[in-house]
C-alpha cells in the first residue's frame, strides 16, 4: 500500500482547547496522581530524619527562627523537630503545602468521582461532578490557607 | 485472534486493589491531614509530639497501613499510566522492576522511620 | 491474480448469506466488495422480515399474499420458494444470535405490515436490517471467509461465445481502491453478484450512493438479460435533501400531509376514495407529484406531512426515531413544524434475471439479492419482503455455486424458444452503444473463445486500459455532470408519472449523456483512493441501467403495481401477465418476453383485482 | 406558525424541471463555480445569513505533488436548508474539486462510513447540519488514525480490534425442532439493545486518548461488542467466562479511563463508558469467584 501520513502526538495536543470535560479529569487526575506519589517520596525522605532524632542526633538552632521550637535563642534540638521546623518556617514550603493540598483535594474528590463512575453511579452527570471537583477544590484551598499560613513570614 | 490474550497478566487484581486502596486513601488522607494541619498543625510538629502520637498501636498500624496503600496506588498508577501510554515489551519489564524496588524501598525506607518515631528500636 | 472456488461480489444482506452458504458447502470462498461488508445498504432496512413462523400462519398464505402484492407478476416457483424457505433461514438468524424483538414469553415478535393477511413481519426494532447485515458479518469472520473489502468490481471474465447461453463466467477484474491496483480474481465454480439496487439513477432516492447498479450493468454487458426493469417502487415520505426515508408509520399513527395552501389534500382533490394518507405508496405518492405539478407544492418541490396535532407525548412515544431523522438530516423539529416530504425511489423490483437457483443463463455467473430478479416481487414489493429474498435466494445461489445440487429449476432463463420478441417500439434514438466505443462489452473483441485464463487475462487487460485511457486524459467532461443529467431526466420523466413522450424524452437525454460519457475524463491524478475514478466507472453502469429502466417502462403500456402508464391507466391481463426483459446484444439493447408463471406447486394464482 | 412562511433564506430555488433541460450543466456549473468565487470574496464584508458556508477541508494525497504536504483547502458551498456536512463536502467534490476523497454511502447514518473530525469533535458528517456550526467549518480526517488521503484514514486498525472480541455468537446448543427459537427475555434484550446499534464509524476509538497511545487497547466499540455478547443471556456461562477473559487481558477493558470521550461523541449513543466499566466490574466478580 501507498504511505500514509501520520499526524502524531503532537498535533494532537495542539487540540487541546477541544477536549472534554472527561478528558480534563483524566489527565488533572494523572498529573495530581503524579504529584502526589512524587511527595510521598520525598515526604518520606524528610521523616527519616526521625531515625537520626531517635538515636540522639541534635543540632543547634535559634528558637526564634523555628515555629515548632519554644524559647530563645540559640537551642539544642532534635534533628527531626529541626528540619520540620525549619521547612515549615519557609514562605515558600508553606505555600507548596497550599498547593499539595489543593492537589490532594482535587486527586481526592476526583478519585471519589472516578470510584463512583466505577461503580455505575451517576454516569450521566460525570462532566458536572468534575466540575463539581474543581470547584470544591477551590474552596477548600482557599478556605485552609489562613490554618496553613499561620504565623509564617508576615 | 483468540491468541492475543494470555491467562496471565489479568490485570483485574491491581484494578480492584487501586479501587480498594483508593477508597482507604479517602479516610486515612483525610484524617492525616486533619491531624496534622488543623488538630496539630503542620508547624508546630516536634519529635516528642510525633512519638506520642505514633506510639499509639492502633495509629502507628495505621499509619504503616497509610503508606503501603499509598505506595501501592501511586506506584501501580504511574505503571498503568505508561502501560496506556503504550509501554510495550523490554522497556516495560524495566520500568516495572524499577518501580517496584522503588515502592519496596519505599515502604522498608518508611517502616524504618515508623518504628523509629514509635521508638520501638534506638530505645 | 487470485483464485477462489466461489467469487462473492457485494458484501450486502444477499452477498454474505451467500458466502456463507458456499463456505459451508465446502467452497473456497471470498467476498470481494467496493464497501467494507457493515457498510453495505441492507443496514438501512427498517421494517422487518417476514416469515410464516406462528401457529395460524402458513407459508401459503405468504405465497399468495406475495403474489397479489406482486399484481401477479411473480413467478409461483420463485414465490413458493420464499415463503417456504423464509422461516427456516429466520430462525437460523435467530440462532445466529440476531436480536429480534421479543414477546412476554420470550419468542421473537412478528407484527402487521402492509398488504400482509398475517402479522408476520419478523423484527428487530426500528433496525431489523442493520441487524442482520452485522450478524452475517459475525458469521463471516466466524468462518473466516476472505473479504476483500474497498475492492471495486470493474467487470466480469466472460467466454465470448455468440449465444450468451453458451458463455461461461470465470471470474471478475477488480480494483483495489485503497491502492488502485486492478487485478483479476479467477472462480473456479462460480460468481455470485450480489451488488444491490440501482436507486443512484435517480435523483432522488432513498439509496445509498452506493447503490449504482454495478451488477445489473456487468451482467447485462455480459449477456444475461435484466428483467421487469421499469417497476421501481416510489416511496411518498422521504427528505427531499438527503432522501431518508420517513417510514409509514407516521401516517399510520394520524399524521396528515399537507399541500402550500394548507389543504389536506388526499382527501380534498379525492385521490384515494376515503383512505386518506392511508393508501397505498404507489397512491400517495402520485398524489403528491400532482400537487407540486399544479402548483400547491411547497416551494413547488414537496409537500407537508405534519404530525404535531398527535402531542408530544405521544410522538415521543412512538415516533421518537423519525424526530431524530428530520432533525438531523432535514434540520426541521417534528414537534414544531410539519417535516417536508416527497416521492423518493425506494426499490427496484426488476433486476437481472435468474432461476430458483441464482443462476442466470450465463454459466457460473449467479445473482442474488436487490440486484436479481427471481422474480418474487413482480411489479410491486411487499414491505419486509426483500429481507427474506436476500436469505433465501442468497444461500441458495451460495449453494449452488459450490456445486450443491438443488433440482432442476422451474423457471427458465435466457433467450430461447419460450419468449416471445417486442414487435418494434417507437424510440426516438438509439438505444445502446450503437457504434459508439463498446469498451467493456464482453464480445468487443469477438474471435477466439477463450478459456478461463484467456478470458480472465483479457477482461484484466481490457479494464488496465480503460482506466489508462480515463487517467491519461485531462479535460472534457466530468462523470458528475453526466451523472446528475442523468438523474434528473429518470426523476423527471420515469418517476411515478410515466408518459410515453416523457420516457422518450428521458431516452434522449440518457442517450446524450452515452455521448458526452465518450468525453469523460478523470481529474484526479492519484492511484490513492482514486473514488473519482471509480465513480466514473459506477456512472457508466448508471447509463445502461437507466436506459433499461426507462425501455422497460416505454413497451409496457398498461398500469400494473409500481408502473403507471397514463396512456393507459389499467391492468391489462390479457397483453401483459409477462416479464419484459432487456438484453445486451452486442451493444444493442433488444427486449423481448416471457410468460409469467403461475402455476404454484399445488394451486395455480389466479389475477384478482387490486383494490385500494 | 404558518408553515408556509419557512426558509426564505434558501439560496437556490429548487429548479423547475422543465427548466432543467434548457440550461446545459456544464452553463450551470461554471454559474455555480462562479457564485462560489463571487461569494469568496464578499464573504468576510457581509455576514451573507448563511448563503454560502465556508468550509476548510483537510488535503492530502501521498500520490500527488502538491498535496504531499498535508493542508487545507477553502470551499464556498451555497447553503441550503438542511443541508449537513456531507452534503457540503459532497458538493464541493462534484462542482469544484472531483479529488476531494472521504467515504460515503447511506446519508442517513447506518452504514458508518463517514466519520470526520469537525470542528474539533468526532462526528458523522451525515449526521451534522452544517447550520448548527461555527463558520469556517474545519474539517479534518479522524484523528489517532493514519490518513490514506484527504478525508480517508487506515481503518484496518479499528478492524482488528473489532475482530479480536471474537464477534460473533458462540451458542452451540441451539433448540431443536422445527422453527425453534431460542428463547429471550425482553428485558434481556433490552439490556443489549443499545450495545447493537454500533455502526462500526471508529469515532469513538479516534476520540479516546487512551487508544491513541496504546495501540493494542482494544478500544471502546470492540468491547462494546463484547459486551453486546457477554450480556446476551442466550450464550451459555462458560462462553461468557471466555468473553469475560478476552477483555480482562491486560490491553482489555482495564485500559479505559473513563475519560468518557467515547461516549460523547457516539452518533448511535451508545453508553460506552458506562458498558466497560460493567465489564470491568463483571470481571473482578469473576476473578473473586475464584478465590
Ligand atoms: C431505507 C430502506 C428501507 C428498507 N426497508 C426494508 C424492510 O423493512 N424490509 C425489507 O424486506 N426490505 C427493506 N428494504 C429493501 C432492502 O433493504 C434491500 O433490498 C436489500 O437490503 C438489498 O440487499 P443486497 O444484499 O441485495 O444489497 P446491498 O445491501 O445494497 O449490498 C450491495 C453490496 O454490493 C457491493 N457492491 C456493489 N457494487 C459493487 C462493485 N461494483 N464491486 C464490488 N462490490 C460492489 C456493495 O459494496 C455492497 O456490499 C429497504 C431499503 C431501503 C433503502
Ligand atoms: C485519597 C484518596 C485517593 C483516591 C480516592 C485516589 C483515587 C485514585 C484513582 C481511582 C485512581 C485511578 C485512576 C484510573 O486508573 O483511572 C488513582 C490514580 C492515581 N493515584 Fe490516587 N487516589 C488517592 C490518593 C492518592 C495518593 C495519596 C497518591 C500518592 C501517593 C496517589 C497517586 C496516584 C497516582 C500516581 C495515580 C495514577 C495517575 C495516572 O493515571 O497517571 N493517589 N487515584
Ligand atoms: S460505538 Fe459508537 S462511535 Fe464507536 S464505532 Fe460504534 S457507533 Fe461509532
Ligand atoms: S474514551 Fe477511552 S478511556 Fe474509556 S471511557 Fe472511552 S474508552
Ligand atoms: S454516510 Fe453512512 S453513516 Fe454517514
Amino acid at each position: 500500500m501507498s504511505q500514509s501520513y501520520n499526524r502524531g502526538l503532537i498535533e494532537d495536543f495542539g487540540r487541546w482547547k477541544e477536549f472534554s470535560a472527561g478528558m480534563w479529569a483524566w489527565i488533572f487526575h494523572k498529573f495530581t496522581g503524579w504529584m502526589l506519589i512524587g511527595y510521598l517520596f520525598t515526604h518520606i525522605a524528610v521523616l527519616s530524619t526521625a531515625i537520626g532524632a531517635a538515636q540522639g542526633e541534635t543540632v543547634e538552632v535559634f528558637a526564634e527562627d523555628l515555629p515548632n521550637v519554644e524559647g530563645t535563642g540559640l537551642t539544642e534540638v532534635d534533628i527531626y523537630t529541626a528540619t520540620l521546623g525549619g521547612l515549615e518556617g519557609l514562605f515558600i514550603v508553606r505555600l507548596l503545602e497550599v498547593g499539595l493540598l489543593a492537589v490532594a483535594v482535587f486527586h481526592i474528590l476526583n478519585g471519589l468521582r472516578l470510584l463512583m463512575v466505577d461503580l455505575g453511579i451517576g454516569l450521566e452527570a460525570q462532566d458536572k461532578s468534575f466540575y463539581a471537583s474543581l470547584i470544591l477544590t477551590g474552596i477548600i484551598t482557599v478556605a485552609s490557607v489562613p490554618t496553613f499560613m499561620m504565623g509564617v513570614g508576615f | 485472534m483468540a491468541e492475543r490474550y494470555s491467562s496471565f497478566a489479568p490485570g483485574g487484581t491491581a484494578w480492584l486493589l487501586q479501587r480498594i486502596t483508593a477508597a482507604f486513601l479517602v479516610v486515612v488522607l483525610a484524617f492525616h491531614f486533619f491531624q496534622l494541619h488543623f488538630v496539630n498543625h503542620a508547624a508546630e510538629v516536634t519529635f516528642a509530639g510525633t512519638e506520642v502520637r505514633m506510639s499509639n498501636l492502633g495509629y502507628f498500624l495505621t499509619m504503616v497501613l497509610f503508606l503501603i496503600a499509598g505506595a501501592f496506588h501511586g506506584i501501580n498508577g504511574v505503571y498503568n499510566a505508561l502501560v496506556n501510554q503504550g509501554l510495550e515489551g523490554t522497556p516495560k519489564k524495566v520500568v516495572l522492576a524499577v518501580l517496584t524496588i522503588a515502592g519496596v524501598g519505599l515502604v522498608v525506607q518508611g517502616i524504618w522511620v515508623a518504628l523509629a518515631m514509635s521508638g520501638m528500636i534506638y530505645q | 491474480m487470485y483464485e477462489h472456488d466461489v467469487i462473492v461480489v457485494g458484501a450486502g444482506g444477499a452477498g454474505l448469506r451467500a458466502a456463507i452458504a458456499a463456505h459451508e458447502a465446502g467452497a473456497d470462498t471470498a467476498i470481494v466488495s467496493k464497501l467494507h461488508p457493515v457498510r453495505s445498504h441492507t443496514g438501512a432496512a427498517e421494517g422487518g422480515i417476514n416469515a410464516a413462523l406462528r401457529e395460524g400462519d402458513d407459508w401459503e398464505l405468504h405465497a399468495y399474499d406475495t403474489m397479489k402484492g406482486s399484481d401477479y407478476l411473480g413467478d409461483a416457483p420463485a414465490v413458493e420458494t420464499l415463503a417456504q424457505d423464509a422461516p427456516d433461514e429466520t430462525i437460523t438468524l435467530e440462532h445466529w444470535g440476531m436480536p429480534f424483538s421479543r414477546e412476554e414469553d420470550g419468542r421473537v415478535s412478528q407484527r402487521p405490515f402492509g398488504g400482509l393477511s398475517f402479522p408476520r413481519t419478523t423484527y428487530a426494532g426500528a433496525e431489523t436490517g442493520h441487524h442482520l447485515l452485522h450478524v452475517m458479518y459475525e458469521q463471516v469472520v466466524k468462518r473466516g471467509i476472505q473479504v476483500y473489502d474497498e475492492w471495486y468490481v470493474m467487470n466480469l471474465a466472460t467466454t465470448d461465445e455468440p449465444d450468451p447461453n453458451d458463455r461461461r463466467c470465470h471470474g471478475i477484474v477488480a480494483y483495489d481502491v485503497q491502492s488502485g491496483e486492478i487485478e483479476g480474481f479467477k472462480a473456479n465454480q462460480g460468481v455470485v453478484l450480489a451488488t444491490g439496487g440501482p436507486g443512484q439513477a435517480f435523483d432522488h432516492t432513498t439509496n445509498a450512493v452506493s447503490c449504482t447498479g454495478d451488477g445489473h450493468a456487468m451482467a447485462y454487458r455480459a449477456g444475461a438479460p435484466l428483467e421487469d426493469m421499469e417497476f421501481i417502487q416510489f416511496h411518498p415520505t422521504s427528505l427531499p435533501s438527503t432522501g431518508v426515508l420517513i417510514s409509514e408509520g407516521v401516517r399510520g399513527e394520524g399524521g396528515i400531509l399537507y399541500n402550500e395552501d394548507g389543504e389536506r389534500f388526499m382527501f380534498e382533490y379525492g385521490y384515494a376514495n376515503n383512505d386518506g394518507e392511508l393508501a397505498s405508496r404507489d397512491v400517495v405518492a402520485r398524489a403528491e407529484l400532482t400537487e407540486v405539478a399544479e402548483g400547491r407544492g411547497v416551494n413547488d418541490e414537496y409537500v407537508h406531512l405534519d404530525m404535531r396535532h398527535l402531542g408530544e407525548e405521544r410522538i415521543i412515544d412512538r415516533l421518537e426515531n423519525i424526530l431524530h431523522l428530520a432533525e438531523d438530516f432535514e434540520g426541521v423539529d417534528g414537534l414544531v413544524e410539519p417535516m417536508p416530504v416527497k416521492p423518493g425511489q425506494h426499490y427496484a423490483m426488476g433486476g437481472i434475471e435468474v432461476d430458483e437457483n441464482g443462476q442466470t443463463c450465463i454459466q457460473g455467473l449467479y445473482a442474488a439479492g436487490e440486484c436479481a430478479c427471481v422474480s418474487v416481487h413482480g411489479a410491486n414489493r411487499l414491505g419486509g419482503n426483500a429481507l427474506p429474498e436476500l436469505i433465501v435466494f442468497g444461500k441458495r445461489a451460495g449453494r449452488h455455486a459450490a456445486g450443491e445440487d438443488l433440482g432442476e429449476p422451474q423457471i427458465r432463463t435466457g433467450y430461447d424458444d419460450d419468449v416471445e420478441d417486442e414487435e418494434g417500439v417507437d424510440l426516438p434514438v438509439e438505444p445502446g452503444e450503437a457504434g459508439l466505443d463498446t469498451t467493456g462489452g464482453v464480445a468487443a473483441d469477438g474471435g477466439v473463445t477463450a478459456d478461463a485464463e484467456g478470458a480472465l487475462e483479457r477482461a484484466v487487460e481490457r479494464e488496465r486500459e480503460r482506466v489508462d485511457a480515463l487517467m491519461r486524459k485531462d479535460d472534457g467532461i466530468q462523470h458528475a455532470e453526466i451523472r446528475s443529467k442523468l438523474q434528473n431526466a429518470m426523476t423527471d420523466y420515469v418517476n411515478v408519472f410515466r408518459t410515453g413522450d416523457g420516457i422518450r424524452k428521458a431516452l434522449s437525454i440518457i442517450r446524450e449523456c452515452r455521448e458526452q460519457y465518450q468525453d469523460v475524463y478523470v481529474d484526479d491524478p492519484s492511484r490513492t483512493f482514486n473514488t473519482d475514478l471509480q465513480q466514473t466507472y459506477e456512472t457508466r453502469n448508471l447509463i445502461d441501467v437507466a436506459e433499461t429502466i426507462a425501455l422497460g417502462a416505454l413497451v409496457r403500456n398498461e398500469f400494473r403495481g409500481a408502473h403507471w402508464r397514463q396512456e393507459n391507466q389499467i391492468r391489462d391481463d390479457e397483453n401483459w401477465l409477462k416479464h419484459t426483459l432487456i438484453s445486451w446484444d452486442e451493444g444493442e439493447p433488444s427486449v423481448f418476453y416471457r410468460p409469467v408463471i403461475l402455476e404454484g406447486e399445488e394451486k395455480t394464482y389466479e389475477p384478482k383485482e387490486r383494490s385500494y | 406558525m404558518s408553515t408556509q412562511q419557512q426558509e426564505p433564506e434558501t439560496q437556490e430555488a429548487p429548479e423547475d424541471p422543465e427548466m432543467k433541460g434548457a440550461e446545459s450543466p456544464q452553463q450551470r456549473r461554471l454559474k455555480e463555480k462562479e457564485q462560489g468565487l463571487a461569494d469568496e470574496e464578499s464573504v468576510d464584508e457581509s455576514d451573507l445569513e448563511g448563503e454560502t458556508v465556508h468550509i476548510k477541508v483537510f488535503r492530502y494525497d501521498p500520490e500527488v505533488e502538491d498535496k504531499q504536504e498535508p493542508r487545507f483547502d477553502d470551499f464556498h458551498v451555497p447553503f441550503e436548508k438542511g443541508m449537513t456536512v456531507l452534503d457540503a463536502v459532497m458538493y464541493a467534490r462534484d462542482e469544484y474539486d472531483s479529488s476531494l476523497t472521504f467515504r460515503h454511502s447511506c446519508r442517513q447514518a447506518v452504514c458508518g462510513s463517514d466519520a470526520f473530525f469537525v470542528n474539533g469533535t468526532q462526528r458523522l458528517g451525515c449526521k451534522t447540519q452544517i447550520s448548527d456550526l461555527e463558520q469556517p467549518v474545519r474539517i479534518e480526517p479522524l484523528p489517532h488514525q493514519e490518513v490514506v488521503k484527504d478525508l480517508v484514514v487506515d481503518m484496518d486498525h479499528f478492524y482488528d480490534q473489532m475482530h479480536a472480541v471474537e464477534p460473533y455468537f458462540q451458542q452451540e446448543d441451539l433448540p431443536e425442532g422445527d422453527l425453534e427459537e431460542q428463547r429471550q427475555s425482553r428485558e434481556n434484550r433490552e439490556k443489549v439493545k443499545m450495545s447493537t446499534r454500533c455502526i462500526w464509524c471508529a469515532a469513538c476509538m479516534s476520540s479516546c486518548n487512551i487508544a491513541a497511545g496504546d495501540n493494542e487497547y482494544l478500544g471502546p466499540a470492540a468491547i462494546n461488542k463484547a459486551y453486546r455478547f457477554a450480556m446476551d443471556e442466550r450464550e451459555d456461562e462458560e462462553i461468557k467466562e471466555h468473553r469475560l477473559r478476552i477483555l480482562e487481558q491486560e490491553h482489555g477493558v482495564w485500559r479505559c479511563q473513563t475519560q468518557f470521550s467515547c461516549t460523547e461523541v457516539c452518533p448511535k449513543d451508545i453508553p460506552l463508558t458506562e458498558h466497560i466499566q460493567e465489564l470491568k466490574r463483571e470481571a473482578v466478580k469473576k476473578n473473586l469467584k475464584f478465590w
